[in-house]
């Protein structure tokens, strides 16, 4: 096994501990805007996406590429928006209520 | 850029990912608690945006990136990070998960693309130098990329469509249904095998391709709509770990770290998230006993009697209350009624009775449903009380007004032998007197009568909770 | 910066992490056998004392790294077994009354 | 065995070591909570054992380690092993701080030898190839193990002194007191400048050790003996951290991954400790207002009279009441009174009487200190409550009896301005009435007057808290 792959088995192993560690007894209040919180987390592919699509000559490398880095951007950015708007709603004290988009009571869907 | 300034930098780049690795640690850390979860957040995507930045200046000093790659990249992002922006800021408060699942679809689709193209790539290179094999270090964590991320794109997909409401949340009975699923993963498999005992070939990882998609889509579908909260959970854990995988393709650390964070963060998230329901995850992808979303049956619960309460009658045991417990439900957030429900607490309190709200764990389809929903009614914090901490106080309510609430409420759970059984449940039936808003006599998810709706001391008063709210809310006014 | 003290430095601010991580909410009543049990744990410096001592040729080297090994040793089995010993007390059933060491009342100190 | 073997094992003995971090992970994790803890320190040790284990295996494989060496490593580890083993058998539970900070010495030792080595080994290299500087990248970490290793070992050694009785507990104030602490800490950056700056001396790396060595006596001496469970953690940390410099010294993940592990969460466990006292750790380190144990003050709190309790009235209380609140302070573990205390709530409970324990967190004089006492009385797990669980049934308790504690009770902490304000107490005054067994009105740690003592609901029973709970139960069996 070569060492470098030996170091990032290594990287590996411990980012799952930490992953195990941090998520331990979190209150169920918390458990969606985590999970979409952990969903932007792996937004960061857009780096990756961004590693391949400056390698990339033939067409249809630099499609997939395209394709990636489309994807990879939507997940960060409407993950940690996403995330920060229900984080919005626990707020303490409601700041004089404010008129956000989404109040409008809908049809019910059941 | 000479040598040593590229080599300096790439240290410093690499230092920069490090740092971004540890805010998304730190970040989630602090959204542990709701009074740092937003700082959390924000710590997070700092951490996002600094590796991204590092990144493009890598890519800059580089200079391998010609003018199409520049082209390619910030077209990409332009039109990614407009469409999430704008899903994410339009979308309604109570269609998030759905929007959670399409993102971490398009995450899961990024990663499988990396390692396909990389694949690809490397397959042309080997056609040139013949005999030559990609090397397993390369080939294991392709194939596990490629497998994980189309399993997780086309998962998502169909979960967010479920909650769309876009394919019927039932349970959908795939024909063949499990003899499908198992020659999947026997397909899957041996083409892996083939793949990894040094053969390159670009069909045959298309064929993995398809197969993996096609799993994604028999895996979920036959899960019901009210399950997906734990299964979107669940395809985020995947994600994390194909990203991860991604990584190890390109040997790139901070992929590995934080690909990794998520799969083991995300997979916790999941169990905890299933144990909140007493459920198992195994139980949930068999497809349990979901989707029987509420109105099946209409008759009382044998050995019983409903009592049945009209609106004044229940107006004048509120209002006359000293203390009330509101027990907001699944039923609440259908019909919309938080703001009815804010309403007439308002109401009550401006009266002098003392008015809190148990918000259990579960209530509703999405763990922190109720939270999010009395939050945007703009319900003080403070007034949301947890199951734990409301419990004994249920002994000394006056009035326990339920409002679409059912399974979470049913003492059935306290014996064995019950789908519910072993849930914890909030103990309203200590309440000395208790008022049930539902419609009809209908199950909740868990499709097993109610016994509390017998209980001498509970009056049912049979409503929509938003219409059931307005005319409560009407008739303490008129008091 | 070497790949390899980069790969190292990225291993051990994981390891950090992982520390801040783990303890987040820990009743009080556990502080000290946690502190007991970190104090066991880096008593690892046993692996470096042993190889060391395993290439030390002249006599100072190899009394430097004689006492390491004996005091990473001590380190090591005590901070274990005192452990135990503190965490063997939270028990829920006192099983049938033992006669254990130390039960015995000693004068008070203060 | 062949190269390619030998490469391998190599390879094995790194996972090996990787599992055994991961173990050590996995432990500390478990030991976040008392049902899982035993079996979290046993999951450390086995990753601990493997660790070992592999190192000795790897040894043998590339045999470079001769005879002698494996005497030192077998005669090393027969006698530290014996000793620690000895010591940690027959310790006696109150005793346990200090053992634990004298294996926490001996282990800042050992890292700070191991980088000594090194460097002296390089240095010899170097020697022989005149001009050649030892790399920033060994340089630096060596000498931060040397100084934190060296600070630990003295600064443990003295801690552990004190705890013993063998140095006095009081803040002893050094001579020239924070000059000589400057004057060391720049001797020692001066010192590790210049070695930083590519030169190389055994000599100058020796005015380091003795530098730091000298400073840590001079840092732990000035702390009072109280605050001594803080000061351990916080060099536990330090020995943590050295630890890491040692495995970036040898290039030894292992020793990288346990070490920062422990540093970190070490640094964290001091700040919850200092937390749990209301205290800053930079306010223990600059010598707070600690030291002051017991029986200071003799005089009764202005403006309030002290009513003195005799046994007789006292068991009639208890003996009568219906729940029964014991509140076990620092004065029960100076008495070693818990079999006492047992012994009478056993005899309260045979009569029908409620009891329970109200454990503060900081009662006594390291975390946990109740709890340990307790459990070693046998008490019943299940009735020992903590603080926040047992405040609010204060309001229930006809009786809380209140056994030579003193600050964790004092209602002075609701207010602003004295040394105790805002640390989290017991709501003692809550009962019905109140029952203090202590030898005097002397302080407590704090050194404040105690105003729940002058309190009309309050009875003093004057009496060494081993003798006043003897007497108690007397006076209840004769009741
Ligand atoms: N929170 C989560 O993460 C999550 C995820 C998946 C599953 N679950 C499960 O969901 C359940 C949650 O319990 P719950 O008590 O909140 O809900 P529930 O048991 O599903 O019951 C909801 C009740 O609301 C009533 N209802 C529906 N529409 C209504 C309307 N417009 N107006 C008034 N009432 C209406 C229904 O009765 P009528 O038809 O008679 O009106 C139904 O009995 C648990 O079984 C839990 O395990 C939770
Ligand atoms: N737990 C920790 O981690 C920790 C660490 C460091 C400091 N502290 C500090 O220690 C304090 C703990 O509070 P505490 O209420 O447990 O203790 P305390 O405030 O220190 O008071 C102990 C009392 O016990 C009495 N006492 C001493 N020997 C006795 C004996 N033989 N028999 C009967 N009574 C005896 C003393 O009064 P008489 O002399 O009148 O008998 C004294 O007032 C807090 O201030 C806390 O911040 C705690």
């Amino acid at each position: 096994m070569s060492p470098e792959l030996l170091a990032a088995l290594t990287v590996f192993v411990l980012a799952i501990l930490c992953g195990f560690a941090v998520i331990s007894k979190v209150p169920a209040t918390l458990h969606t805007p985590l999970m979409s919180g952990a969903n932007s987390i792996h937004g960061i592919v857009l780096v990756g996406s961004m590693v391949i699509a400056a390698s990339a000559t033939d067409l249809l490398s630099q499609l997939l590429s395209f394709v990636a880095v489309a994807f990879a951007t939507m997940n960060v950015v409407g993950g940690y928006v996403v995330t920060d708007r229900m984080l919005q709603m626990f707020k303490r004290k409601p700041a004089a209520a404010k008129a956000d988009g989404g109040a409008a009571p809908d049809a019910p869907k059941a | 850029m000479s040598p040593e300034a590229l080599a300096t930098l790439e240290s410093v780049v690499r230092l920069v990912w490090l740092a971004g690795a540890a805010a998304f640690v730190l970040g989630l850390m602090r959204m542990n608690s709701p009074a740092t979860a937003r700082n959390g957040n924000l710590l997070s995507a700092g951490g996002m945006a600094l590796a991204i930045g590092g990144t493009a200046v890598l890519l800059a000093a580089r200079g391998e990136a010609g003018l199409t790659a520049w082209i390619i990249i910030l077209a990409g992002i332009a039109l990614g990070g407009g469409l999430g922006l704008y899903t994410a800021r339009t979308v309604k408060m109570t269609a998030m998960p759905q929007l959670v699942s399409l993102f971490n679809a398009v995450g899961g689709g990024a990663a499988a693309l990396i390692a396909i193209d990389d694949y690809i790539r490397l397959s042309n290179v080997q056609t040139f130098a013949p005999g030559g094999a990609i090397p397993l270090q390369v080939a294991i964590p392709t194939v596990l990329d490629v497998v994980i991320g189309s399993i997780t794109f086309t998962g998502s997909l169909i979960a967010s469509g479920k909650l769309m409401g876009l394919i019927p949340g039932k349970p959908i009975k795939v024909p063949g249904g499990q003899l499908v699923t198992l020659a999947l993963a026997v397909v899957v498999a041996v083409a892996a095998i083939y793949l990894w005992l040094g053969n390159v070939s670009v069909p045959i990882l298309f064929v993995i391709i398809a197969a993996s998609l096609t799993f994604g889509v028999t895996m979920v579908l036959p899960i019901g709509g009210a399950d997906m909260p734990v299964v979107i959970s669940l395809l985020n854990s995947f994600t994390g770990t194909a990203v991860a995988m991604a990584g190890f393709v390109i040997s790139n650390d901070v992929l590995i770290i934080a690909g990794a964070l998520v799969g083991a963060s995300g997979a916790i998230l999941t169990k905890l998230m299933a144990d909140a329901m007493n459920r198992s995850v195994i139980n949930i992808i068999a497809g349990g006993f979901g989707g029987g979303e509420g109105t099946v049956a209409a008759e009382g619960p044998e050995g019983g009697t409903v009592r049945s309460l009209g609106v004044d009658d229940a107006a004048i045991q509120l209002a006359y209350a000293q203390n009330v417990i509101i027990v907001p439900g699944y039923g609440l957030a259908v019909a919309q009624a938080q703001h009815g429900v804010r309403e007439l607490a308002e109401l009550l309190e401006a009266r002098g009775v003392n008015v809190s709200y148990a918000i259990h764990p579960v209530a509703g389809r999405m763990p922190g449903h109720m939270n999010v929903l009395l939050a945007e009614a703009n319900v003080p914090y403070p007034q949301l009380r947890e199951m734990e901490d409301i419990n004994p106080e249920f002994d000394r309510a006056d009035v326990a007004l339920v409002v679409g609430a059912n399974d979470v409420t049913n003492p059935a759970a306290r014996r064995a032998g019950t789908p519910v059984s072993g849930m914890p449940i909030l103990d309203v039936d200590h309440a000395r007197s208790i008022i049930v808003i539902k419609r009809s006599m209908g199950r909740g998810y868990a499709g097993i009568d109610n016994e509390l709706y017998v209980n001498p001391k509970t009056g049912m008063l049979f409503a929509d909770a938003k219409q059931g709210l307005a005319d409560l809310v009407a008739a303490v006014k008129a008091l």
